[in-house]
């Protein structure tokens, strides 16, 4: 019984062990590793990451996916950038609508919202399975950018737009703060509110939660609001920090946001993982990027090198969690 | 000669239309071919040959007279051109090669390798024959990377001087050169120069050297000629670009379709059209708007 | 309290229910009886708003109501324990508990101490030992059960169904239940108790209703009724209970297990299974009896060998030495199990009647050596569908949709067409009706006569009594008597089953 | 009783019906579309990515999924054509292994069975994920794919080579024949043999399939070899159409393949599907991809018409498999 007890608390830092042995052997092969500029240095790069990949574990935790991320934090952000750049022009009346920086990003989040619901809303009322309907989603997101760019960047927003991407506060880099809020936010979710419980609960038996009483449609479609939301964050971000929206930004981030959210040990099928798993999957493929680039790898064997690791993570893991 | 009613048909097929270059290649291409007075329409072969063989059977098929073209291969390509050869479809390379003098009607060719030659030597001089300095190269399964690439590095590396402390990939992308050159400064914070294959790793390049405080330092070059890198080529925060003249192909391009209509069937089998090295002295001739 | 008018229910190409109208009263314990697949889980899954499209009507308290969903009617005061388990496995048992109607405290959020507190209560008052802490993965089938029942009595309800509650427990948590029962109808409750153990009926119902083929067909009071007559009413016709004849098998021994030992893969000094020898002749039935957690489940596993790494110990068929390192050679030695939980371990829900069944004899059914033959399959399985008298519409149907009754004959179907040696059987009849455990019986005995030896467990003391030639009874992971069918008793069983810590 | 019976035939059509208002569609809007050398245009298109479907729809029904298709399929392709083109060189004895057409091309199949047979090691021994073992094989043959080829592509293997993507045979194209028989081989395996039956099985439910004595590591094994060696032949048709091998072949096929896969039909939760319900879902896909071309949509707008295409495709499926 006591072995039971903390056993949870096992699980959910199982990833550690691969995180800290990944950690020690960069510093040995680098000394510039463990500095903190280079700390904050990795820790900015994937708050983007971290901050995507929170609404996807959410999603996962129900037994869903959304490969959609991507594409929604493109056009938000060139939403964003261009709502504060060019405003929206009214030829007829010869007039054009500014946006402040405060109504820019407030559309570009709502856009966000809006477009996780749409997914959650294909999702739960048609049946569509969320693969198809986020598949879907990526390909419309990313066309809808490029009519909106036309295919070139837009950039220039200004310096105050940039701080959120760039700036510090006591300190910490504001992207990091903005990141850290999102994971703090997202733990209490999922720990202490209903609405996490019954996340957890849809992810580990539908028909039961349906049973149960809960209201699984809408369950599903605010937390694929969530991502949404979460998504138009990330864009927000990114563009902010290159002063610049990418028509490309964000190509194959879902990617990179499931490897976090299951490499921090959430099941793809539902019902199990966390948050601050999620959390160390980031920062493993954080550390490891950043390491590759510090000892100089080649390009081509970098990506041989992140596959093999990121395997021998997960592996780790695995026989950690066997033995207890 | 032939002077049917219905309009001619010309396809613009690109390697990708995710990068404002080509956008810009294309829809010039398009623009003027319109302009006269055929029907037009661009397909995006996204960087995927076997796709951009889709789009030469699909154009062909749907009884397109010409092909203006911007290819994802020098080789992998040649065959796509054959078919359309083949099918008596004429194909007009615009800025790309294709490895093969028989299979295009005629190449409008902008010369990354000894575009980046010069660079390389403007890189040398401003440089002063000495120092530390980084790559970023661009999608490693791309041959532009290695043009460029190679270019660079036939003039730069007779000098022993100069040490290149890391070459990385960042995908021809502004986020992901901000991001790999952040890391590499925590390695080599000492570093004077940042060669990069093209002007979006290059302006990602000097926003992790702003953000680092060693802006004014680290010489950044980029290639391409984009608008944004003119302009911080004005400011001097980047140092060089090769300005390529998209426009310029797509236009020879559109025009050449013109002449085979008409009749034309000796063209040259390429046509350079020169890569011009843009720099803090030079830059007011290129940017066109402010 | 609670009346069913003209209640009619299809599904695609099948009447569940036909113009049911019947009525429930409150302070009383109401049982619905009948066969496998009469409609009674879906009867009660109208009542408790999981199926809300329906015609005719229900009245509740005077006022005709329609739920539309289960937190509806669960609000207005039905409570129902669901005939499967309906747990998700990830959750602790508090959790599950609160699912849908969760404690918050002031600021919002979970008030989890409140909520923990609460579960032990509960826990305590249905006597099972267990942390509110635990996963619902950790727990055996019969704890889960025990946290479905939990489940209903969390809120007051007025109306409190009960669709098999007691399949996977032992008659100790029975007991426990009937209690709870007893206090909840002198608070004049209305319970609504179905089984297909007639005994526990006769114990605790005060009325009955009997459903049949979708139909309703009598209602009255359970003074004076006899077994016989509430089977003659359920089925239509007499059916008679057989009993096993004498012992008529052979002195050889088919199956022999000596020392077996399982190791507990959590903590490695504690044995699931200590040092177990028996061994089983031919044609002989033996049943092994053990409360709940007594270790019968991870025996016959062990033997099928599901637990290659953690069991010690030798395995003899037929005087050969069986390796027990997976469940293909046990198969391939002749041996075969029906497991405990179908739906878990026994079934493919989503394949149908004939893959189910085929599955294990697909090496047999090649033409060619490489193609199926789909007709040979098909006429085995109409063979075991007329044999164990499977209720579907065809060998097509897929196995979720058939009742549960009828999906454990199913697993059973596809062990039988492997022709075993030994048949493992790990509460047989767990969830199946009178008639067809009479078959199930029928088939256990004749299989015996054949030659085959079978290992019986199961948690029914009548059911082991009445088919096994001998019984081993089993408590923590240590069998504490064997006993010759002639000397068998309730009594004498029990006593060996109860462990000595208690 | 009766309507149970044709229910299965319908749901493996259902998708048909999307196709066929699909093609409508087209043929309404272009008189290029229904014309026989458009049509052998659409199957040459579609066969790779069938090819690799059908690996992928046995996958998908063990529960599995494969996103590692793309880059084993770059890296046998490569390997093929290096080995035809290039040969082995011995360098230290002065010499170099050539190689026949036959010799390469097995060569190139055996390297695909190989890695496909190496992720389900993976899977089955250490518990990984299929997911992430997967994608670190993308990675990891991703990055060999750039090592072998040094990032330039191959090409100029020959006119018998290239017969094989490019040639005819019997009036028909020799990819669609290649493409077909692994269709019906398939078609085959699934319905009328025990490996069939063990991988509906095992999709189905994992722990009835152990208990009824199915080796279930084998099958699964077994199936992402087959899925690696599919990806293999479609790596080998890919370059022989192109005569080229390029390093950045197949990027993102695995969505392509996916996508075919759930379209028609399979469900990610494994257990139930069809191969037929595959080809139709490719074929979906690649009509629509023919059809917005000929229809002269504008690059930018294609994006957002096959997304919503997909969707409605998708949701056409299923309302009409509820009817029923
Ligand atoms: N979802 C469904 N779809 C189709 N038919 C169903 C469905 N649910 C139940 N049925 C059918 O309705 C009939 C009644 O089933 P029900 O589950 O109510 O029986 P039951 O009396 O509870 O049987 P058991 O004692 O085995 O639990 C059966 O013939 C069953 O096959
Ligand atoms: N996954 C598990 N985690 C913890 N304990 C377990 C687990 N599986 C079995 N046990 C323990 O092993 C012992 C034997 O269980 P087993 O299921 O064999 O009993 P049983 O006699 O078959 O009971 P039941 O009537 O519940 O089937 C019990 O003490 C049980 O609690
Ligand atoms: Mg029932
Ligand atoms: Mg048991």
């Amino acid at each position: 019984m006591e072995l039971k007890l903390y056993k949870p608390y096992l699980v959910k830092f199982q990833s550690l062990i691969a995180l800290l042995i990944l950690c020690l052997l960069i510093s040995i092969l680098s000394d510039k590793f463990l500095t903190m500029s280079n700390g904050w240095n990795v820790m900015r790069q994937i708050s983007v990451n971290i901050t995507i990949s929170v609404g996807m574990t959410l999603i996962v935790l129900t037994a869903g996916i959304d490969l959609s991320v991507g594409s929604v934090l493109a056009l938000c952000g060139a939403i964003t950038a261009g709502l504060l750049k060019n405003g929206i022009p009214l030829p007829s009346a010869d007039l054009f609508v500014g946006f402040t920086l405060l109504g820019a990003i407030v559309i570009g989040l709502l856009l966000g919202f809006s477009l996780g619901g749409f997914n959650g809303w294909v999702i739960t009322k048609f049946k569509v399975p969320p693969f198809v309907a986020t598949l879907a989603m990526l390909t419309i997101a990313r066309g809808l950018t490029f009519l909106y760019t036309e295919g070139f960047p837009i950039s220039g927003m200004g310096e105050k737009f940039a701080y959120l991407g760039t700036g510090w506060l006591f300190g910490i880099p504001v992207p990091v703060w903005i990141s850290a809020i999102v994971v703090a936010i997202a733990g209490v979710i999922t720990n202490k509110t209903r609405l996490g419980r019954y996340i957890y609960a849809i992810g580990g038996n539908e028909s039961a939660s349906r049973l149960s009483g809960i209201n699984v449609n809408k369950v599903k479609i605010v937390v694929y609001s969530i991502a949404g939301g979460l998504a138009a964050t990330g864009g927000i971000l990114v563009t902010s920090r290159l002063d610049s929206a990418q028509p490309n930004a964000g190509v194959s981030y879902e990617l990179d946001s499931i490897a976090a959210v299951v490499i921090g040990g959430t099941s793809l099928a539902g019902g199990k993982g966390s948050v601050l798993g999620t959390v160390l999957g980031a920062i493993i493929i954080g550390v490891l990027n950043n390491g590759l680039v510090l000892l100089n790898v080649s390009p081509f064997w970098q990506q041989v090198v992140k596959g093999a690791v990121i395997l021998l993570a997960v592996i780790i893991d695995k026989s950690n969690s066997k033995n207890d | 000669q032939s002077t049917e009613n219905t309009p001619k048909k010309v396809a613009v097929i690109v390697s990708t239309l995710n990068n404002p270059w080509f956008v810009v290649l294309a829809e010039t291409a398009a623009a003027k071919t319109r302009a006269l007075g055929y029907e037009t329409k661009i397909f995006d072969s996204q960087n995927n040959t076997a796709l951009e063989a889709d789009h030469f059977e699909n154009a062909i098929t749907s009884g397109y007279n010409a092909i203006l073209f911007n290819s994802t291969d020098a080789d992998g390509s040649i065959v796509n051109v054959m078919k359309a050869k083949e099918a008596g479809v004429p194909v007009f390379c615009m800025d790309r090669e294709v490895n093969s003098t028989k299979a295009a009607t005629s190449q409008i060719l902008s010369d990354s390798y000894s575009g980046c030659i010069a660079i390389g030597k403007y890189f040398v001089q401003s440089l002063k024959k000495k120092g530390n300095y980084v790559e970023l190269l661009g999608l490693v399964g791309d041959n532009n990377t290695w043009a460029r690439s190679k270019g660079f590095h036939s003039v730069v590396d007779n000098y022993p001087g100069l040490k290149m402390v890391a070459q990385q990939s960042a995908d021809f992308d502004r986020n992901k050169a901000m991001e790999v050159l952040e890391s590499i400064l925590q390695a080599h914070p000492d570093i004077d120069a940042v060669f990069c294959g093209n002007d979006a790793m290059a302006m990602g390049a000097y926003q992790a050297l702003a953000a680092a405080g060693k802006a004014n330092r680290v010489k950044v070059f980029g290639f391409d000629g984009a608008d944004d890198a003119l302009q911080a080529i004005k400011e001097g925060k980047v140092m060089a670009t090769g300005m390529q003249y998209p426009k310029i192909m797509a236009e020879t391009a559109a025009l050449y379709a013109q002449k085979y209509f008409n009749g034309k069937r000796d063209f040259p089998q390429k046509v350079p059209v020169a890569v011009e090295m843009v720099t803090g002295e030079n830059v007011r001739n290129y940017i066109t708007k402010n | 309290m609670l009346v069913v008018e003209n209640v009619t229910k299809r599904f695609s190409g099948v009447t569940a229910l036909e113009n049911i109208t019947l009525e429930i009263h409150g302070a009383e314990v109401t049982a619905i009886i009948g066969e496998n697949g009469a409609g009674k889980s879906t009867l009660m899954k109208i009542l408790s708003g999981v199926y809300p499209e329906y015609e005719g009507r229900i009245i509740f308290k005077g006022n005709t109501v329609r739920f539309s969903n289960p937190k509806e009617a669960q609000e207005c005061g039905i409570a129902i324990i669901h005939q499967e388990l309906n747990l998700i496995p990830y959750l602790s048992i508090t959790e599950n508990i609160f699912l849908g109607r969760e404690m918050e405290t002031s600021f919002g959020a979970l008030d989890k101490k409140a909520m923990r507190n609460k579960t032990r209560e509960l826990l305590e008052k249905l006597k099972l030992k267990v942390e509110p802490d635990t996963l619902i993965v950790d727990l055996k089938v019969g704890q889960q059960q025990i946290v479905e029942i939990a489940k209903a009595l969390l809120t007051e309800s007025e109306v409190i169904i009960m669709d098999e509650p007691t399949s996977a427990i032992t008659e100790s948590e029975v007991k426990v239940l009937f209690e709870i029962i007893n206090n909840l109808r002198s608070e004049n409750k209305a319970i609504v108790y179905i089984s297909h153990k007639l005994d526990e009926l006769f114990k605790i119902a005060d009325r009955y209703i009997v459903l049949r083929d979708g139909k309703m067909i009598e209602s009255g009071r359970m003074d004076g009724m006899k077994t016989d007559d509430i089977i003659q009413k359920m089925v239509g016709r007499e059916i008679n209970l057989i009993r096993r004849k004498d012992l008529q098998c052979t002195s050889e021994d088919v199956l022999c297990v000596k020392n077996l030992s399982l190791k507990n893969p959590n903590r490695k000094t504690e044995d699931f299974l200590k040092d177990i020898s028996f061994s089983l002749k031919k044609g002989e039935v033996l049943g092994i009896f053990g409360l709940m957690g007594a270790g019968r489940t991870e025996l016959l596993e062990t033997i099928f060998g599901l637990h290659p790494k953690l069991a010690k110990g030798e395995i003899t068929m037929d005087g050969k030495i069986v390796p027990i390192t997976s469940s293909s050679s046990a198969i391939k030695a002749g041996l075969a199990l029906v497991p405990e939980d179908r739906k878990k371990d026994g079934l493919v829900l989503g394949l149908d009647v004939q893959k189910n069944i085929g599955i294990t004899t697909l090496k047999e059914n090649q033409t060619l050596g490489v193609l199926l033959n789909d007709g040979k399959e098909s006429k085995l399985c109409e063979k075991y569908r007329e044999d164990l008298k499977i209720k579907t519409s065809s060998v097509k149907q897929t196995a979720d949709s058939l009742s549960g009754g009828n999906q454990q004959k199913i697993v059973i179907a596809k062990w039988l067409a492997t022709n075993p040696k030994v048949l493992l059987l790990d509460e047989p009849t767990r969830g199946i009706d009178i008639n067809a455990k009479n078959e199930i019986y029928k088939l256990i005995l004749s299989l015996a006569d054949k030659g085959m030896g079978i290992i019986m467990v199961s948690s029914e003391l009548p059911e082991i009594l009445a088919v096994s030639d001998r019984v081993l009874v089993m408590s923590e992971g240590v069998v504490t008597a064997e006993i010759p069918i002639a000397e068998a008793s309730e009594e004498i069983i029990l006593k060996a089953a109860i462990p000595n810590s208690i």
